[in-house]
């Protein structure tokens, strides 16, 4: 019986170096870039250059456009980086969104309750402190049972999202505005106790700025890279994410690296929190995430745990969805039309690592009836 | 129904209005840059109302289109700040802001950019922040309110009247979304509307915690329904409820738009607001160097509310009931009909007579609301400021 | 004591029962494709963005019928609906199989990408339907909506019985429907042998001569399908042919967590999904201040909590996710 | 003329740059059982996944019955034929063995479990299989498991048997059983193609004999015509010394001492029963026992893995001549009272390495704690990894190549060679040549022998008697969880220590 030669077939090819493999992805970007070109002209028919145009200039048309995006991307970054030690050890932490509420919801409950009476340094300290605490807790519940039971953390972290909204929408309720509004509003409007003023660094960017906030992420991003790369306990992470029973034989307590791992992990999501509300939102409400923490699995992993690769893909994704309210708002282009655009791209970039990864052979029969 | 250029804020309160600005000179009309930010998009009612007034005010001014910058589906976080400074720095003269969320953070950018005027729909703080470019507006929907209450109590006498009801089993639900002052001072002018005509019927309140969510929505009507209620209404922003009737086969009235396609066979009519009214004002004003009043209130005279068109099919003596909101809305226009009148309500079985009381000082602030024998909704400030459950009212969710 | 009695009261009611049916359909039908995907090894996490194309698909097949229409049948606005919801929710799908199978990308940021992409779709569209269909701010497909709704005439009329089991349109009957159908197929079936091998090792699929791609992607779409018609319901019979944007919520999530709470078995899904949908609505039958009533809604997050806490204490092999879920596949890979 | 069941010409096949197969001719005639030899990472796992349909060769041909074919996958190898079962087991954990067997195989008519258990259990009578097709494959044993891979390829008919290592699990009983099926097949006309390391098994069962050596094929041999050492030479391409040294020990003095030791596992079973033992230094210590007597857990104990219910084990620590007892200390607890014991758990890359890891990485596994501070040094395990290739010879592209990718032979090296490198005062080996080629195997016994000798005690979990006959000074026999012998290794019998390995009953008695 005679069979038809298959036209290709793959195979995996060897470490490309680096540089060729960030042309790939470059390259898929671009591409992707066309496609939603053609899309958006088929769609709206305007012109896809100028849409582009629009959204460059929606995300660094001035400086405190710039500034948006940069914090925006900052924070997606923190929370990158949050998960990641906890995906590092394959703890699939996607409550990062829960976490972020519950720290945000315990630094407004400070800034409302110690507002006025506290002295600044010790009110930021009280935030710090609260806000990773709350965060931390929120992980430890399911760290501790996936620890002691190996329940599914994945589920377990989803729940705790929801349980988080629910809470801050009843704080919602508690801590109201006006009665019966549903919002607590900006919180210390007028006194602006417990937000973080940008006194210093400022003359440089202008008035307004996040730098302290970014300088913040920043210093965390050198902090996770080298923990996670140089430290005891980064190698443990490694190699109970790898195999717990190889953890067990070198005598690393998995329990313990476990509990740890998404401690710290929860922790960094309850800073984000904290960021959030005293940095920028001066309020609390259910929207307060907006989604970020999932977001952030996409960067953490397109990034390849690499602290450094996420601050580029927050960068991309921030300046995608800063981009899209501008051409909603310059054209009247929906704005759904930049969750389209997202998608689109990142499917572009998943779809490109096969191309770094394997190689398409061509099966030619010349070969083999040379034979 | 657009007002002219030359209305103003006259009913606005007056001790608010002396502490705004005045503008030196006006603006050339191609000069001028409105800035908008609305909760949602066209998809949603309540942002669909405020599009519209912007497009209306802009064909009314003779603005193009890149003189207005609209910026949709912005939450109510410091994307809200952010976009207010953004449209400013863009050169907008006047920012318009339309979620009651968006209030801290527009006086927030308006303490940032004190030539760049912000008016808020639906807040209550202009005046007290102290800045003369923070304004707040509101329309008196109250009355709308009333007018479709009027509507659902023909419709209710006609039921009584062919058999389908009994005069004691006249319970209506409403679908509110949180219990603020907005959502009890119109459920209240509703059901007064209601029992002018009607005089059985009783009401129950469900809120849903949401101003829109259309599963939340329908969910809630569907368990008024179940609780007895035979006509439901709503403040909350979707056609939830809409929905929850028409499958029920119960009445409905609705709130900003139309449901007459969600629900052909059993909406009866919406009560909706006119924010062209301001718009036309507001923008007005800036052209003319005029100083924008702090509080903007304005009804039913102004064309600032409205009913929406009526189903032709969901009454018997479509006539009549045409004939009796026509009587109704005159009398409110020329002030004969007082929908808060004190005579026609009471609490706890007692007539209000004062709201400068200790007891309502949570609501009230020692202020006088009880004027000429009605409560004087929108007259001190923009916001409603109506906050008393009336007797014949039931609100569910603070039952246990 | 009254408390209790008053929930009771409430809650044992022939509404409340119809009610945890209504909200559980989208449920069953997107935990059965995501079934479907998982035995297929491919964890999908895309399921409420597929949920939610198949929703604006749906609409969208019947918003053109009715517009174009002025005397619109209701049974073609079904058909259309239906094929609407299938391509586009099938498409969906096809995306993340095309990634996540043949280019092997990652699972879980693929279908969190997806999430991402099916929503903006659904809005996108959602949003540009209202625009075309004029000014009223919500559109709606009425005729296809009430077509959707329709039940059977004589059966729903009887006291207790019509209201508590056929008072609900053909889509609830089609998702158990098909629940018991793929539950026969998994168990009783060479395919179901086949596919459940895939899942669990792929390795041994193939060498046993399964095709894998060809198994993956087809249950994979399929999945996404089944999926898409929960997105359907949602639009159709819960709203009567309207939309809003973001209205489905986070159903899609609950419904990947039916999937672990049934430990991927559609028949369990079925009672799953009506308790799930009993404790998603419970809130609005129990009178409490509308601040407790937020605590209230927490309710099956915890009680999936509680399932999840106590499956794991008893872990048996049977009840395990399939064995390769989640990772992909390569033949000539060590 | 006599038909060839399958010729290949010329195959070749790339892994990135690793030629797994140059060129590789092979000839496999009806009726025949051919064995296939070569070292470690030779390409024979290779060669016979594309006959198999698992790799697709990169150029070449194929000829099955005289004529050419493609085979795409596995479905056309079972068009043609062609059964393999494979080096590794290629079973679903959750079904049962019945299920496994008819996985993929399209019959006519309806899908019926029933209908195929019978045809399975008629399969097992004709070749003397023992199987049940209801069990699961998780409860069964490597034997079991290795059973129905068989009988699944003989369900569908095959034609062409081929056998990837299939005794590097089994014991020499199961072994025995298993040649006869093949003698079997062979008789029934079909062919056989097995691959294994261990040469008297080629010398006994084959009737050709086909060697690689580094993915070029070296050439074919009639068995009749061949020994040990000629084999050993076409694939290693020298002649290689296999003789095992064997030292007395010197000065031994007791290290560990353990009594009554006993454990239960999760299912209530005692993998333990009262095991009373003292190991000395300077000695090797065989541990033999069919598959499952509690060998693992034995060494899972004494490195404080295994929680034991009674008993004591007792280290003597020669230099303070204290005696610490390990019993319910973590692996850390017992390093941290200074005590070097080093273990090669026979799970390599599940239990011993970090697949993902690079030599570097998984040296560190042992000794990234040292120093103070938080942060490892890198410095030191590279040097050790960088040291450990270049002395024990361990084929990688570098010190940072994924440990996974790498031939089990090397895989096997790294682990040893850092346990070694611990510089233990007691090393224990579970089935530490497991899959390995002659050469690598010597390899492993040498650096045994060498700690030895070094004083350490060394006890040796094996499988093939022959072997630990010869390399240990004392070997314990364990049968059920019981020790039911102990004997000086110079001076028993192969029978001997196979009699106690199955002697539970008669001490239950
Ligand atoms: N899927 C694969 N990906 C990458 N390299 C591979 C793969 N399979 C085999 N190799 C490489 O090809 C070479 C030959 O491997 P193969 O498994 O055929 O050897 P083998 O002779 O079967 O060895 P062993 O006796 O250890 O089983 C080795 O260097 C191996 O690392
Ligand atoms: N010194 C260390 N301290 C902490 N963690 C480490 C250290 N070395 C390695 N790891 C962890 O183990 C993983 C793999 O280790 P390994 O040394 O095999 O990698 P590598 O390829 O040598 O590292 P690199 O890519 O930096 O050269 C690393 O990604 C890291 O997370
Ligand atoms: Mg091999
Ligand atoms: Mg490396």
């Amino acid at each position: 019986m005679e069979q038809k030669t298959p036209l290709f077939h793959i195979v995996k090819r060897d470490a490309m170096p680096l540089w060729k493999a960030w042309a790939v992805r470059l390259a898929s970007i671009l591409l992707a870039l066309v496609v939603c070109a053609v899309f958006i002209n088929s769609v709206t028919g305007l012109n896809p250059l100028s849409v582009y145009a629009s959204m460059f200039d929606g995300a660094f048309g001035t400086n405190r456009r710039i500034w948006n995006t940069v914090n925006d991307a900052m924070i997606l970054l923190c929370i990158a980086l949050a998960i990641t030690p906890a995906f590092k050890m394959r703890f699939w932490n996607i409550g990062a969104e829960g976490q972020i509420l519950v720290g945000g919801a315990a630094t407004a409950a400070v800034m409302r309750y110690c507002g006025e009476s506290l002295a600044t340094p010790a009110l930021f300290a009280l935030m710090v402190v609260v806000s990773l605490l709350s965060g931390l807790v929120w992980g430890l519940v399911p760290a501790w049972f996936k620890a002691r039971w190996n329940t599914n953390e994945t589920l377990f972290t989803l729940m705790m999202n929801y349980i988080a909204i629910q809470l801050v929408s009843y704080l919602s309720i508690k801590w109201e505005a006006v009665k019966g509004s549903g919002t607590i509003g900006v919180i210390n409007q007028s006194t602006k106790a417990g937000w973080i003023d940008t006194g210093f660094l400022s003359g440089i960017f202008g008035r307004f700025n996040y730098s302290i906030n970014t300088t913040l992420v920043l210093l965390i991003t050198l902090f996770i890279f080298v923990y996670l790369n140089y430290t005891k306990h980064g190698y443990e992470i490694a190699v109970v994410g790898e195999s717990e029973n190889t953890a067990r034989y070198a005598g690393i307590s998995v329990r313990r690296v476990i509990l740890r791992t998404v401690a710290l992990s929860g922790a960094l999501c309850g800073l984000v929190g904290f960021l959030l509300v005293s940095g920028s939102n001066h309020t609390i409400s259910v929207n307060t995430a907006g989604g970020d923490g999932f977001t952030a699995i996409v960067v953490s992993w397109l990034a390849k745990f690499n602290p450094f690769g996420m601050i580029a893909i927050s960068f991309l994704l921030t300046f995608l969805t800063r981009g899209a309210g501008q051409i909603a708002s310059d054209f009247g282009l929906n704005e759904s039309a930049s969750d389209i655009i997202t998608g689109i791209i990142l499917f572009f970039i998943l779809g490109s690592e096969f191309f770094i990864n394997y190689r398409v052979l061509r099966c030619s029969r010349n070969e083999k009836e040379a034979e | 129904s657009g007002s002219s250029s030359e209305s103003t804020g006259s009913t606005a309160a007056s001790t608010a209005s002396s502490t705004a600005a005045s503008q030196v000179a006006g603006i050339a009309k191609e000069d001028l840059k409105v800035g908008v930010i609305l909760i949602g998009d066209e998809n949603e009612g309540y942002s669909l109302a405020h599009i519209n007034g912007i497009q209306e005010m802009k064909d009314e001014l003779g603005l193009t289109d890149d003189q207005v910058i609209i910026k949709y589906n912005i939450p109510e976080g410091d994307e809200c700040y952010e976009a207010a400074v953004d449209l400013a720095e863009q050169g907008c003269q006047i920012v318009f802001g339309n979620s009651f969320g968006f209030e801290g953070y527009m006086i927030q950018a308006a303490e940032e950019y004190p030539e760049v005027q912000f008016c808020h729909a639906t807040g209550y703080q202009a005046a007290s922040s102290g800045l003369s470019n923070m304004h707040n507006y509101f329309t008196r929907v109250f009355e709308s309110r009333y007018v479709s209450g009027v509507v659902a109590g023909m419709k209710l006498n006609e039921m009584i009247a062919d058999g389908t009801l009994t005069e004691d089993a006249c319970k209506i639900g409403y679908v509110g979304a949180y219990s603020y002052a907005e959502v009890k001072s119109g459920y209240t002018a509703f059901f007064l509307g209601v029992r002018s005509v009607c005089p059985s019927a009783t009401m129950e309140v469900k809120y849903t915690g949401s101003w829109a969510d259309q599963a939340l929505e329908k969910e809630t009507a569907e368990a008024l329904i179940a609780d007895g209620c035979v006509l439901i209404s709503q403040h909350a922003d979707t056609t939830g409820a809409a929905t929850a009737c028409e499958a029920a086969g119960v009445p409905d009235v609705g709130y900003n738009i139309s449901m007459l396609e969600a629900a052909p066979n059993w909406a009866l009519t919406s009560a909706s607001i006119n924010w062209a009214p301001y718009y036309i004002y507001a923008t007005q004003c800036m052209l003319d160097g005029e100083t924008i009043v702090t509080d903007w209130c304005q009804g039913y005279d102004e064309g600032a509310d409205r009913i929406t068109d009526l189903n032709e099919n969901a009454f018997e003596d479509i006539e009549a009931v045409k004939a009796k909101v026509a009587e109704v809305e005159s009398a409110i226009i020329d002030g004969s009909l007082k929908v808060f009148d004190t005579s026609t309500w009471t609490v706890d079985g007692q007539t209000i007579t004062t709201t400068a009381t200790e007891d309502l000082d949570e609501f009230y602030h020692g202020q006088e609301y009880i004027v000429d024998g009605a409560f004087a909704e929108s007259t001190l400030a923009s916001a409603p400021a109506f906050a008393f459950v009336i007797d014949g009212i039931t609100e569910l969710n603070q039952m246990v | 004591m009254e408390l209790i009695l008053t929930i009771l009261s409430k809650v044992f009611t022939v509404t409340f029962f119809q009610k945890a049916v209504t909200q559980g359909v989208p449920l069953l039908f997107g935990a059965t494709g995501e079934i479907l995907t998982e035995k297929a090894g491919n964890l999908n996490l895309g399921i409420p963005g597929i949920m939610y194309m198949g929703a604006v698909g749906g609409l969208t097949g019947a918003f053109f019928y009715e517009l174009n229409n002025p005397d619109p049948s209701g049974a073609v606005g079904v058909l259309l609906a239906f094929v609407g919801a299938l391509l586009f929710s099938a498409f969906g799908a096809f995306i993340y199989a095309l990634l996540t199978i043949t280019l092997r990308a990652n699972q879980n940021v693929t279908g969190l990408a997806l999430t991402t992409f099916g929503t903006g779709v659904g809005n996108f569209i959602g949003g540009s339907l209202s625009k075309i269909a004029g000014t009223s701010g919500q559109i709606t497909v009425y005729t296809t909506g009430q077509a959707f709704r329709t039940t059977i005439p004589g059966l729903s009329q009887i006291p207790v019985v019509g209201p508590l089991f056929f008072s609900y349109g053909f889509l609830t009957y089609l998702s158990l429907a098909l629940a018991l159908f793929f539950a026969y197929l998994l168990v009783r079936t060479r395919y179901g042998l086949n596919l459940r091998a895939v899942g669990e090792n792929p390795a041994t699929a193939d060498a046993a001569g399964i095709n894998v791609t060809r198994y993956k992607y087809f249950f994979t779409i399929l999945g996404g399908a089944v999926a898409g018609l929960g997105g359907l319901y949602f639009v159709m019979e819960y709203l009567g042919g309207t939309w809003q944007n973001n209205g489905f919520g986070d159903r899609g999530w609950l419904a990947i967590a039916l999937v672990i709470f049934a430990l991927w078995r559609p028949l369990r899904a079925i009672w799953g999904s009506f308790v799930f949908g009993g404790l998603y609505i419970l809130f609005a039958y129990i009178p409490l201040g509308d601040a407790a009533q937020e605590i209230l809604k927490m309710l099956p997050y915890l009680v999936t909590i509680l399932v999840l806490v106590v499956s794991s204490l008893r872990r048996r092999a049977e009840e395990q996710p399939p064995a390769s879920l989640g990772l992909s596949y390569f033949r000539e890979d060590r | 003329m006599e038909q060839n069941a399958i010729e290949c010409r010329n195959l070749t096949k790339r892994f990135g740059q690793v030629v797994a197969n140059n060129g590789v001719n092979l000839t496999v005639k009806k009726g025949e059982i051919l064995s296939l030899l070569g070292e470690n990472g030779s390409g024979k796992t290779t060669l016979m996944n594309m006959l198999s349909g698992i790799y697709y060769p990169d150029s070449g041909e194929i000829l099955v019955d005289g004529k050419p074919v493609t085979i795409r996958g596995p479905k056309d190898a079972f068009a043609l034929g062609i059964g393999m079962v494979h080096q590794h087991f290629k079973l679903v954990n959750v079904f049962t063995a019945a299920e496994n067997i008819a996985l993929g195989y399209e019959e006519k008519g309806r899908y019926d479990i029933r209908a195929v258990t019978a045809r399975v259990k008629e399969i097992c009578q004709r070749y003397g299989f023992e199987l049940d097709p209801d069990k699961k494959i998780y409860d069964m044993s490597v034997s079991e498991k290795q059973t129905v891979e068989i009988v699944k390829v003989l369900y569908r008919g095959a034609q062409i048997l081929i056998l990837d290592e299939p005794t590097a699990v089994l014991t020499p009983q199961e072994t025995d059983k298993l040649f006869a099926v093949l003698r079997n097949m062979k008789a029934d006309g079909k062919a056989v193609v097995i691959i294994t390391h261990k040469l008297h098994e080629v010398l006994t069962l084959s009737d050709r004999v086909s060697v690689l050596r580094k993915g070029e094929y070296v050439g074919t041999v009639n068995t009749a015509e061949a020994t040990a050492d000629s084999l050993t030479e076409m694939m290693v391409g020298q002649k290689v010394d296999l003789h095992l040294d064997r030292p007395l020990p010197k000065a031994p003095a007791p290290r560990l001492v353990l009594k009554d030791v006993s454990a239960v596992s999760a299912e209530g079973v005692h993998t333990l029963d009262k095991v009373s033992l003292t190991v000395f230094s300077g000695e090797i210590l065989g541990i033999a026992g069919v598959a499952g007597s509690g060998q693992k857990e034995l060494l899972e104990a004494i490195a404080g893995l295994q929680p034991i219910s009674e008993g004591s084990i007792c280290y003597d620590d020669v230099r303070t001549g204290a005696a610490e007892e390990l019993r319910g200390k973590t692996p850390l607890q017992i390093r941290d009272l200074g005590i070097h014991l080093s273990f090669v758990p026979e799970d390599r890359l599940g239990m011993g390495l970090v697949g993902s890891m690079g030599m570097t990485g998984n040296v560190m596994l042992r000794s990234y704690r040292s120093g103070k501070g938080i942060f490892t040094d890198r410095k030191a395990p590279r040097q050790l990894a960088q040291r450990l290739k270049e002395q024990l010879d361990i084929v990688t592209p570098g010190v940072n190549y994924p440990v996974r990718r790498l031939s089990g032979g090397n895989v096997q090296k790294v682990l040893v060679g850092r346990e070694i490198a611990a510089a233990p005062t007691v090393l224990m080996a579970a089935y530490p040549v497991r899959g390995l080629d002659i050469n690598s195997s010597y390899t492993i016994y040498d650096l045994l022998n060498q700690q030895k000798e070094k004083g350490v005690a060394v006890i040796y979990v094996g499988e093939d008697l022959d072997v630990m006959l010869e390399l240990c000074d004392r070997i314990a026999v364990l049968c059920g969880g019981k020790l039911t012998g102990l004997v000086d290794a110079r001076k028993t019998t192969k029978a001997q220590v196979g009699t106690l390995m199955a002697r539970q009953e008669k001490e239950d008695a």
